[in-house]
Parts: C-alpha cells; structure tokens; sequence
C-alpha cells in the first residue's frame, strides 16, 4: 500500500486523525463547516458510514495498527439519530471498547466520542481543531506499528 | 437528525461582532464593558420603562441609538448629555430587555468616558459633585460620613441652603453623625491609589 | 445560628434606626451577628459612575476580609451594599480579566480571588428573616395586624440572575414575611418601581415625584404602612415626605416601616430598640388597627 | 484486477483554487487498480458527465470515483450517469474534495496531500463494491393526515379528489382547528367559519375520507408508501352511530361550571358537551374529568335523556392500525399564554387578554355574540391597547423569530373595534409592521387612516392595575423617545405562536427533525419545504413554522400534490443499503449462529429468524433472516454480531476496513 507522507513543513508533528461518522448528522454538519468556509486544521480523515450504530470497533483498532494517531467517533444527538437508537449503541459499545482500549495501551485519549449535528457545523470544525491539538501534544502514536513489525500482530 | 436543518447553504458566521475597534465609542464599550450596542433594536422598551426617561435630555434607548451610528457628532452628543448622569441604575431597563444589552453599564461606562474627555454635562455638575463627595469620604475615611459628604458636597456645589432644615432634624433623630466612624483608612487610600495608578497605567 | 454582618456606612448613620432594628431583631431570633473585620464602604451609588474598577474593588475588598475571618455567609441589610456586594461577586466570578485588576488593587496574591465567589455567599434581610420564618411565626406575641404595602425597590430584584430575587416583576417574599408577622400585605401596583434612590440629595424635587407615585398608589390600596428593607427607599419615602407632599400637592401620615421593625413589634420588642422613633413620618400606632377586608 | 476511472472536478475555483487538481488526477493514475484519471472543470456540467460516460464505455471501467462536492450532493447525478453508460450504479463512489478539503482548509501542499488521501480511500473502497440492485416495494395508497384545522383538511380533501383514500385524524372532539376560532379573517374581513364550515362539512361527507376525531397518533412504524399508523381513539363515551346529535343532554348535564376552551374560558360548558355548533361530527362528547357520575358515581342524567340510549359510560380507548403509504403532518400552532408575561401583570389581570380570546369576543358565535365587553365587567373598553410582538422577537426572554401573523390580526382586532365600539380608542404598541402578502399592507394603512387606529411604534415596558383601569406604560420612539402612559380598559397582547403541544414526541414518533423552537424541519428551506428527512412523511400548515390561513392551504395543496405523486406510482425503488446475512453452500450453510443479538439491536424489527431445512425438510439451522422491505440500512445489526455473519450492502466489513487501511 502506497501511503502519501504528510508533509512537514516545519518539521512538526501532523498528526493522522481518522474520523468515523454518520452519514445524518456529523456527515452533513461537516458538510455544513465546508458551506460556511469554517476553517480547520487538514489532519482528519472521514469515513463515512449510515450510522455510529454501524461502527466496528475493531475499525479503531486498525486505524490505530494503521498509522492513525487519534480517532474521532461522531454521531446525531441523543434522542436525534435517524435511526432512532444507533447512537445508543454505539455509545453503550464505546463505555466497553474503551476499557479494551485502555488494556491494550492506547492512551484513551486518542480517542474522541462526539455528537456533532447537521446544525453543528462550526461545532465540527471545533471538535477538529482540538483534537488534532490534543493529539499533537500526546505525540505521534507509535507503539502498535512497533509491535506490529516485532511480529506480534 | 433532529434538531438538524436543513443545511446546505445556511450562513454560519464564526465571529459574533464584526467591529471591536477602540476608534469608536461603541468599540470601546464593547472592550470594556462587554456591551454590544448593536444588539439594539430600537424597541424603546428600556425608556417605557425607565422612571427618569422623562427628565432625560436624550431617551436611553436614543443614546444607544448614538453609538449605534459611529458617527462622531452622536458619539459626542452622547457623551455631552445630561441623561448619563439621570441614571441612578434601577436596573429596570435592562430586566426586561428583550435583547439583554446592560444599559446600566454603558451608562457607567459613558459617564467615565465623559468625565475623561472632559464633555460633562454642564446640568450634571451637582450629580457628578455629589459622587466626588461621595467617593472622598470613603477615600478619607474608609467609610462614609454624612455629615462630611453633605458637607463637601456644599462647598462643591454651593448649594449652602440645601436641606438645611433637614439637618438639624436629623442631629435630633441621631441620624446624622457629628462625629466620622471608625473604619480601615489607612487600607481603602491605598486601593483608591492603586485603582487611580493602575488605570492610569492602562491609560483609561 | 452565626452570620456575617456588614452594616455598611448608612446603618450607623442616616438609618440608625434600621441598623437598631436588624441588631434587637437578630438578638430575639437568637442569630448571632458577627460583624466582618475591619469593612469598608462599599461605594454604593457613586463608586460605579464614577469608576468602575472601584466599584468592584471596595465590595471585593468587603468581601475577601469576610473570607478571611472564616465567615461563609455575609448579611448586608442595607439593599444598595447588598446589590454591590453580589454584582462584584458576580463579576470577579464571570470576568477573570477585571478579578485580576482587582487582586493588584486590593494587592492580594494573583489569583487569589478566584474562589472567593464559593468562600462567601451573601444575604439581604429577606432572606436572613426568610431563614428564620417558622421561627418568627412561633414567637410572634403582638401580630402587626395592618394593611401593608410591600416596597421593594430596584435594587433587591435586578438584576435577576446576581441577586435570585423570587420574581423580578412582582416579587412576594416580604409579603409571606408581613404574613409571617400578623400582617396584611395589600395587592399593589409599585412593589419595584423606583423611588429615584441617590437622586435625593442632588435632585430632591425628582425624588419627591418618584416618591409620589409610590405613596400615592399604596395610600388608595388602604395601606396603613409601606414597608421597605431598603435604607434609601426608607429615607426617599420617608425623610423627603416633604419633597413628596410638595409633589402631591397634599399632605400625608402614611409611616415607612423596615421589615425588620415590623417583625420586630411582632415579636414584642420596644419600639425605642427598633428606632421608631427616628423616623420623620411618626410611627403612630396607638390608633386602632382599621379593619381589613 | 480491477479497471477503476478516477474524475477530479475542479468546481471552477471551488476546489481547483486551493487544490492542485491535476496533481490530484496523476497521484490517482499510480494507484493500483487504477488505470484512467484526468481532472476537469465542472464534472456535474453536461460535457463533465459526458467525459466520465465515455471513459467508462473506451476503457472498460468496473468502478468509477468522482473527486468533486459531497456525495450528499451529486452522489445521484454521477450514479445515473455511470449506470447509462452501463456500470452498476452502485459502483460509483465519491471523493469529498470540497466541503470536507478545499472549502475548509488553505491552499497548499496539504491541502492537495489531502484530497489525494480522500480520492485513495475511495479507490480502495469502489473496489470492493458489489454491484447492487434497487429494492422495489409495493405502496399503501392510503395517506395519514394529522391535524384536522384548515392545513389538514385542505390536504385531506385535495388527496382524496384524487381518488385516493385518507385518513384524518384529530385530537380535539371536532375539525376546524383555531380557524374555527376566529371572528373576520384578514385582509378582506370576511367571516371566517362561514368559509371554513362548508370545507368541514364536505370532509365529512366525503366518501374517500375516514374522519377520527379524538384520536391521536399513537404509534408510526415502517417506511415510505409502507408505514403502519396506531391510532389511538379517545373513548368519548357516547355510541356515535346511536347518537343523532340532538343536544338534550348537551343542555340538561347539570354540571355547566367549566371553563369552554372554545371560547377561551370567556363563557362555560357542561361536562357532556359539542365544542361548538358547527362541530364536525356534531356528536357529543363526556369531559371525563369534570363528569359528576365519573368523580362521584352518580348522576347519569344524561343517559337518562337521551332517546337513542347512546351513552356508553363503560366505553373504553381503541386502538385502529392501518396501513398508509404517506404522511401529512398539519398539527399546528399554539399560542403563549398572558402569564408568560411578568411585566404585563403574570395573567393576573382578567383585563389583559391574548388575541385568541379578542377572537372570541369578536365573533358573532362567541359567548358575547360578538359585542366587545371586557371580561372584568363585561363593559365596552372605551380606550383598548394592543401590544404587537408579546413574547415574539424577544431572544432574552421568549423567542427570537417573528410570528409573522400578528401584524396583521392586530391590524384587523383594531379595526373590528373600532367598527364595534363607536367613539372607543385603539392604540397599536408595535416595533416594525410586517405585512407582506397580498392586499396585507393596503388593510393595515386602512386601519390607520380610515378607522383611526393609532400606531404608536414601541414596545411597551409595563402594564398594571390602577382603579377600574390598565396604566400602559410605553414610549413613542419616533418623538424621539417620549415615554407615554395610556390608561386603558383593555390591553390585548398579540402573543407569539409556538409550535403545538407535544411536538417533540410526535416528531420522534414519526422520526422527522425538528427546530430549537420544536417547529418540524423541512427537508429544504427553499427547494423541499413541504417535504421531511423522512421519505414519504410531510408538512402543512403552522406545525412548520408560523403561517396565516392561504400559507396554510397553499403548503396543504403541496403536501398533497407531493402525496398523489407518490401514489401514482405503482410500486417504489429504494436504495439496496440493506443488511443481508451471510449463506453459503453446505455444510456451512452460514455463518450465523442464530444468537440474534441483531435482532435485539434493529430499531426498526426488521430481523426475524429462519430455519434452514434439508430437503426432506428437516430442520438443519436456525439463522437471521433480514426483511429487505424493512431494512433501513443502518448497520447496528453488522456492529453487533459476533461472527460477522450479518453484513451491510454498500457499506460491507470489507468495504469499511480497506477504507480504514487506506487512511
């Protein structure tokens, strides 16, 4: 797999921020930030899907083995989904993906559980901007690829 | 989805206010008071309410009208009116404001920025005498006395006459202490000193 | 029950005779008043218009010696103190910037003022009686059985959200209070209108016509008193009776009473300890209490 | 080996401004699979689509991605342009380089290492797509009106002239909503039941409507032209059929003390009661919390009268379930009550009044026959205020939108009293007069200077009680802020409207969005406002936002056209996004373990479970079975199952992980 190398103007961190939302709410809010002009930093990745209730938590996971140094997970408010309760569920699968996370050792705060609706577009161009800001600061996230390349994946 | 609307080409807009500069009198509100005057719709509800709106020279909600212009001559018909001084912050304006802009503040706000520049209303000499009265005593005496306050502001105003038949009345009553109570002096001086020195400082 | 107290300039001065009453109240209430070390003026009506910095100052200043002394609850009976202690409270708490002035001001440690707004709550005299209600209602042994207007002026109200006032256009917590004590509060149209407050030594006539109103409105409601928790609305409506007569046109023996001398007759205490006898519209109440409807 | 086509638009400067689009074309051409990109101006233009037509046709492409706007966009548009050249249509994907790239980032190398990262996850993702084929599902040909005021009955009507069947649903006991309520109707003053009662009469006579009164929606299930309503039938205790509608015990039911909500609490009901006159159905109905037999256990009196024997004191709620194919969605408005108001006397006053009781008064059916008396005393108001804007325009305190109505019922409950009160005062406390329809601004400047009104522009800061009278303390802010006092014997507060009662549950019952202000979301403001984010649900009248009556029947008529539309199909296509379960080929069978935790997890019951059977017909495996028809596409199902076995088309396991890995 070809991968495009971010370029380091400075030399500075980048970090790679993968973001996986719904197509309803986050999707259509992001696509508000770009109708409003808001801007924020290029460091996000979307994956789009129907609905946080469709996200495989094995997904973060290989974001993470794939060279990704923070994860957003954005849906519709509660009470808001489209299909009225995947929220729920993914947020239920969160609370216990992310005692997993924690046990596997990636630092929690790598990853972000937001509500990010299709009004909420300068709320998604926030969330961005803090968590690559966030994530800038916690380092690049290398211990997966050295375990994967000392063979233990 | 709910709460969602309808998207695609609603204009956001990031910044709140658009002109926050100190060359006009509204900028310079909104940095140092956090009043934004163009949130004025000119309803006029402030001066329904208001129970000096009628002794006002200008209505409070046409002194908000003057900055709204960033015209100059508003700027400094507002500065040199005798209404900023009328205010005795009731608060009743703002309470029912259907926007919340805090007139009371502007209005200290204005008053300070008219006794800075200087444009005091001429009508307004007994209010802002009786406030320097005022503020002396405590700077005198870390607290208020009357006898003293009414006294400075006699020779302030040479209103030498004014409620002298009251005063006397007052002695009787044990309302009016011929004598200052005891407070902190030494403390209240220094925090007017420093009050004067760091605004000086900042150059307001 | 141990409370801060900050009388504040007036109650020593001008209005003895509701500092009296609060202290002769609070003593039968067995509430011990602890007053707060060294206070000073708060600024009250000419601090903000002259400089706003000084007016958060000199409360802050109140305020941070009260911290010091252990004391978490200050009562301020006098309204205007009262309304500048909250708003200075309320402002070191929203505006870091200006609580920042105020620490070089007062030359306290930066920061230091931060967590002053949770150290320091602070009370008016409503809400000090309020506390004590169920024990008012229980020593009430002469209840003040009259019709009253309940007065509260501006500066117990607004703004709303530093002060909690009960309800901003017609507030009842002193009418429950008069109840309380034996009283009749009346259904009246001037609860919060302004009486013209500092106005009264520079422009006595205004106040005088603000006063006007008031009396007017609490005298055709069959009001035997008005009763206020405020210094300057008691000397507005009281000391100017004059200036408020001249406005009417017609003379008028409606007494202002504070809330406090009112629960304290309830409870039986002497006139003499409440300071009645300070006021210029004479308290008369050896007339018969007129019959309420 | 996949032969993928990648098309990189520049939306004019859009994206090529900021992002370098041609290098975006040549870094794709490197990718593997790829073996066609190029870069162009407007890839949605005809000659745009034409490019990518060709390209698929010359170069063989089995998957083709489009690099240009949000696929909520133009997803359909190059979908149907790849399927006429003849690739599957789900086998085009699209790149969002511009709202999620070159609308929110800046220029630079970035900026375009980005939008190449976007078009490589694409890439990897339209490789695996599965050709996919569009679910056809048949139609219900019935529509569901709720609301029966004058949106909803001009919906109702206009479907049903279309043939089709209706269903109308209302929760009060009659039709004809606030309509029914008013006196005159701006701008031409003409009576207002006498235009809407032959409208209610017809909807009853209509042989295509159903008409339920007192009942409500309890329940929406399914999906466009396949939903199913619960409805819910508040037990009037009366048998409707027995009943004739005579009125005895309407007249005789002894307990008459409570407040009519016709008629704004100005006059009183029984407890047994038709809500008005020309109620539709002009059957009665049992207030069972005021009814003297349902507090005490006796009295009866009314069964007592009746001839026909039509009371039914045991009669219980029915639940009706019917099977439509759309929705209207017409539930109207309320209005905020005087008590909102602290500074005009909390509601105390018995004088201040909202314009819905003026209505009352004014109106020739109402509990004064239509003489203006003040409810205090029941005297003429010699001097009446009208406050515009109460609550409406106020962000602080109540609402920052405008209610868009009441410049013009202000203008006409003026004008009515002036006709009504000769010698009386009307005073018009406004801020702006807002009269942009129709003949609208000609009726205000007739109230003015025919009739005398006078507009005072201000907004009133206070009212209250003084003697007999209301001092109305206001300002006129054109004589340069002039505080002004008026003492009235009436004030009417022109109160804003507000979205109806229980909005927020009925829009979760019918999973359509809804505004801060709880006003149901259009699907557009401009191009779809009478349609929902939900397919085949839709809107009329003042459940939307604040509309007068030819609003409200022009968005009714909408509504409807946009209803017969849909029925004039004869089945509908929906998106294949559908979760499938995995089967293979003995001894496997499929992966499915039959736990159905995914049963669990769909929102919609669109899971059930199968038995696999041999040939002979014994049972071999139970697994999950997915009803396609049902199906949502939302995926919870996939995240759920353990073995993976469950899977979602279009946006597959392996779809999403060569995404991620792409990242």
């Amino acid at each position: 797999m070809t991968a495009t190398t971010e370029p380091q103007p400075s030399g500075a961190f980048e970090p790679k921020i993968a973001a996986f939302v719904c197509n309803w709410c986050t999707y259509a809010g992001a696509d508000l930030t770009g109708t409003s002009r808001i801007k924020y930093p290029s460091n996000v990745r979307v994956v789009r899907l129907p609905c946080t209730g469709r996200i495989d938590f094995m997904l973060l996971l290989k974001a993470f083995a794939r060279g990704s140094d923070g994860v957003i997970v954005s849906g519709c408010h509660p009470n808001d989904c489209h299909y009225t309760s995947g929220n729920y569920h993914a947020r239920r699968r969160w609370m216990v993906f992310r005692d997993l996370l924690d046990f596997t050792g990636i630092d929690t705060r790598r990853v972000t559980f937001a509500w990010v609706s299709a009004a909420e577009g300068a709320k998604w161009a926030e969330l961005v901007a803090q968590v690559t800001e966030q994530v800038r600061e916690l380092g690049p996230h290398t211990d997966y690829q050295a375990l994967a390349a000392a063979g233990v994946e | 989805m709910l709460r969602a609307e309808n998207s695609e080409d609603t204009p956001t807009s990031t910044e709140p206010h658009s002109s926050t500069s100190d060359r006009t009198l509204s900028g310079r509100l909104e940095n140092a008071a956090g009043v934004h005057s163009a949130d004025c719709y000119q309803c006029g509800k402030c001066t329904a309410g208001c129970p000096l709106a009628a002794e006002m020279d200008h209505a409070p909600s046409q002194l908000l009208r003057m900055l709204q212009t960033d015209l100059p001559q508003h700027e400094e018909r507002a500065l040199r009116s005798r209404a900023i001084w009328m205010c005795v912050g009731c608060q009743t304006c703002v309470s029912r404001c259907p926007k919340q802009v805090d007139l009371p503040r502007a209005m200290d706000f204005l008053r300070q920025e008219s006794l800075a520049r200087g444009l005091v209303n001429r009508d307004a000499s007994e209010i802002v005498a009786f406030h320097r009265a005022f503020l002396d005593s405590i700077e005198r005496h870390g607290r208020v006395y009357e006898l003293g306050l009414v006294a400075g502001y006699k020779l302030r105003t040479g209103h030498l006459a004014q409620d002298t038949t009251l005063a006397p009345a007052m002695v009787l009553k044990g309302k009016l202490g011929l004598l200052p109570h005891a407070g902190n002096r030494a403390a209240v001086a220094k925090i007017f000193a420093r009050a004067r020195a760091l605004q000086k400082g900042s150059g307001q | 029950m141990k409370i801060g107290y900050y009388p504040g300039c007036s109650l020593l001065g001008s209005s003895r005779d509701f500092g009296e009453s609060v202290v002769a109240v609070a003593r039968a209430l067995e509430v011990e008043l602890v007053d707060v070390p060294d206070w000073n003026c708060c600024g009250a009506s000419s601090a903000h218009a002259m400089d706003h910095l000084l007016s958060v100052a000199l409360p802050a200043s109140v305020l941070a010696s009260a911290a010091r002394a252990g004391l978490t609850e200050v009562v301020a009976p006098c309204a205007s103190c009262f309304n500048r202690l909250a708003s200075a409270r309320h402002a070191i708490q929203k505006d870091p910037a200006l609580r920042k002035q105020v620490e070089q001001v007062l030359d306290v440690p930066a920061g230091s003022l931060a967590t002053l707004a949770e150290k320091v709550r602070i009370l008016n005299v409503i809400d000090l009686l309020q506390r004590c209600s169920d024990r008012i209602a229980a020593k009430v042994t002469q209840p003040f059985a009259r019709a009253v207007a309940c007065y509260y002026g501006c500066l117990l109200v607004r703004p709303g959200e530093v002060v909690g006032a009960d309800r901003v256009e017609d507030p009842v917590s002193m009418d429950v209070l008069v109840e309380k004590a034996g009283g009749k509060p009346v259904a009246w149209s001037f609860k919060t209108e302004c009486c013209g407050a500092a106005l009264s030594i520079p422009n006595t006539p205004l106040v005088g016509k603000l006063g006007a109103r008031i009396v007017e409105d609490a005298a055709a409601r069959q009001a035997e008193a008005i009763v206020v928790a405020c210094p300057m609305c008691h000397s507005n409506l009281d000391m100017r009776r004059g200036a408020i007569d001249d406005a009417r046109g017609k003379k008028s023996g409606l007494p202002v009473l504070f809330i406090t001398q009112v629960v304290g007759l309830a409870l039986g205490l002497p006139p003499s300890e409440l300071g009645l006898e300070r006021h210029f519209v004479p308290v008369n109440l050896s007339r018969p209490a007129a019959p309420v409807a | 080996m996949s032969r993928i086509g990648v098309f990189v638009c520049h939306c004019g400067e859009n994206i090529g401004g900021t992002v370098d689009c041609a290098k975006v074309a040549q870094a794709a051409g490197q990718l593997r699979g790829v073996v066609h990109s190029v870069d162009y101006k407007y890839m949605c233009s005809d000659p745009g689509q034409s490019i990518l037509k060709d390209a698929i046709r010359e170069k063989k492409l089995d998957g083709v991605v489009v690099a240009a706007c949000s696929p909520r966009m133009h997803e359909p548009t190059f979908r149907r342009a790849a399927e006429e050249a003849g690739l599957n249509a789900f086998q085009c994907e699209m790149a969002n380089v511009r709202e999620h790239c070159s609308w929110v980032h800046e220029k630079g190398e970035a900026t375009t290492a980005k939008a190449i990262d976007l078009v490589r996850i694409q890439v990897e993702k339209v490789k695996r797509d599965a050709p996919l084929h569009p679910i056809k599902v048949p139609i219900s040909k019935t529509a569901l009106v709720l609301g029966g005021g004058i949106a909803g009955i001009q919906a109702a009507l206009d479907i049903a002239n279309t043939g089709h069947e209706v269903i109308l649903v209302e929760k009060a006991p009659s039709i004809g909503g606030h309509m029914s309520q008013l006196s005159e109707t701006f701008p031409t003053l003409d009576c207002s039941q006498c235009i809407l009662t032959p409208r209610m009469v017809e909807v009853a006579r209509h042989p295509k409507i159903t008409l339920y009164t007192y009942s409500e929606l309890e329940k929406l299930d399914g999906f466009i032209g396949n939903f199913k309503a619960t409805i819910r039938r508040k037990a009037r205790k009366i048998d409707e059929k027995a009943c004739n509608g005579c009125g005895v015990c309407t007249q005789k039911c002894p307990q008459k003390k409570i407040p009519d909500e016709f008629n704004e609490g100005l006059s009183m009901r029984r407890a047994i009661y038709v809500p008005f006159p020309q109620a539709v159905p002009n059957k009665p109905v049992i207030d069972t919390a005021n009814c003297t037999y349902f507090k005490t256990g006796k009295c009866k009196a009314c069964e007592k009268l009746c001839a026909n024997g039509a009371i039914r004191f045991d009669q219980e709620d029915e639940l009706i379930v019917r099977e439509v194919g759309a929705v209207v969605v017409a539930t109207g408005y309320k209005t905020m009550k005087v008590d909102r108001f602290p500074e005009y006397g909390y509601g105390q006053y018995p004088d201040v009044i909202d314009g819905m009781k003026f209505e009352r008064l004014a109106s020739a059916s109402g509990p004064t026959a239509g003489a203006i008396q003040r409810p205090s005393d029941g005297k003429a108001p010699q001097t009446v205020v009208f406050i515009a804007c109460a609550g409406s325009r106020d962000e602080q305190k109540h609402v920052a939108y405008c209610s868009k109505i009441c410049c013009m019922y202000t203008a006409k409950h003026a004008m009515l009293y002036k006709h009504k009160v000769h010698g009386g005062k009307a005073y018009v406390f406004y801020m702006d007069v807002r009269a942009a329809g129709k003949s609208y601004d000609e009726f205000v400047r007739r109230a003015v200077e025919d009739d005398g009104v006078k507009y005072v522009r201000g907004r009133v800061s206070r009212v209250y009680q003084d003697g007999g009278q209301l001092v109305v303390k206001g300002v006129d802010t054109l004589l340069g802020g002039e505080p002004l006092e008026i003492r009235a014997d009436l004030v009417v507060l022109a109160t804003a409207v507000q979205a109806q009662e229980g909005s927020e549950e009925l829009a979760q019952k019918l999973h359509v969005s809804y505004d801060k202000y709880r006003f149901f979301a259009e699907a557009h403001p401009k191009l779809r406002p009478v349609e929902t984010n939900t397919a085949g649900i839709f809107l009329a009248g003042a459940c939307q936002a604040p509309r007068d009556i030819p609003e409200s029947v022009a968005q009714a008529s909408g509504a409807a056209v946009k209803v017969a539309a849909l029925f004039s199909q004869p089945e509908l296509t929906r998106e294949p996004i559908v979760a499938v379960v995995d089967r293979q080929p003995p001894p496997v069978f499929s992966n499915c373990v039959g736990c159905l935790l995914c049963k669990s997890a769909c929102p919609y019951q669109a899971i059930d479970q199968e038995t696999i059977k041999a040939r002979n017909g014994d049972p071999i495996k139970t697994v999950a079975r997915v009803n396609p028809g049902l199906c949502q596409g939302c995926g919870t199902c996939v995240a759920t199952c353990r073995t993976k076995a469950i899977d979602l088309q279009g946006f597959s396991n392996e779809q999403i992980f060569a995404e991620v890995m792409a990242i």
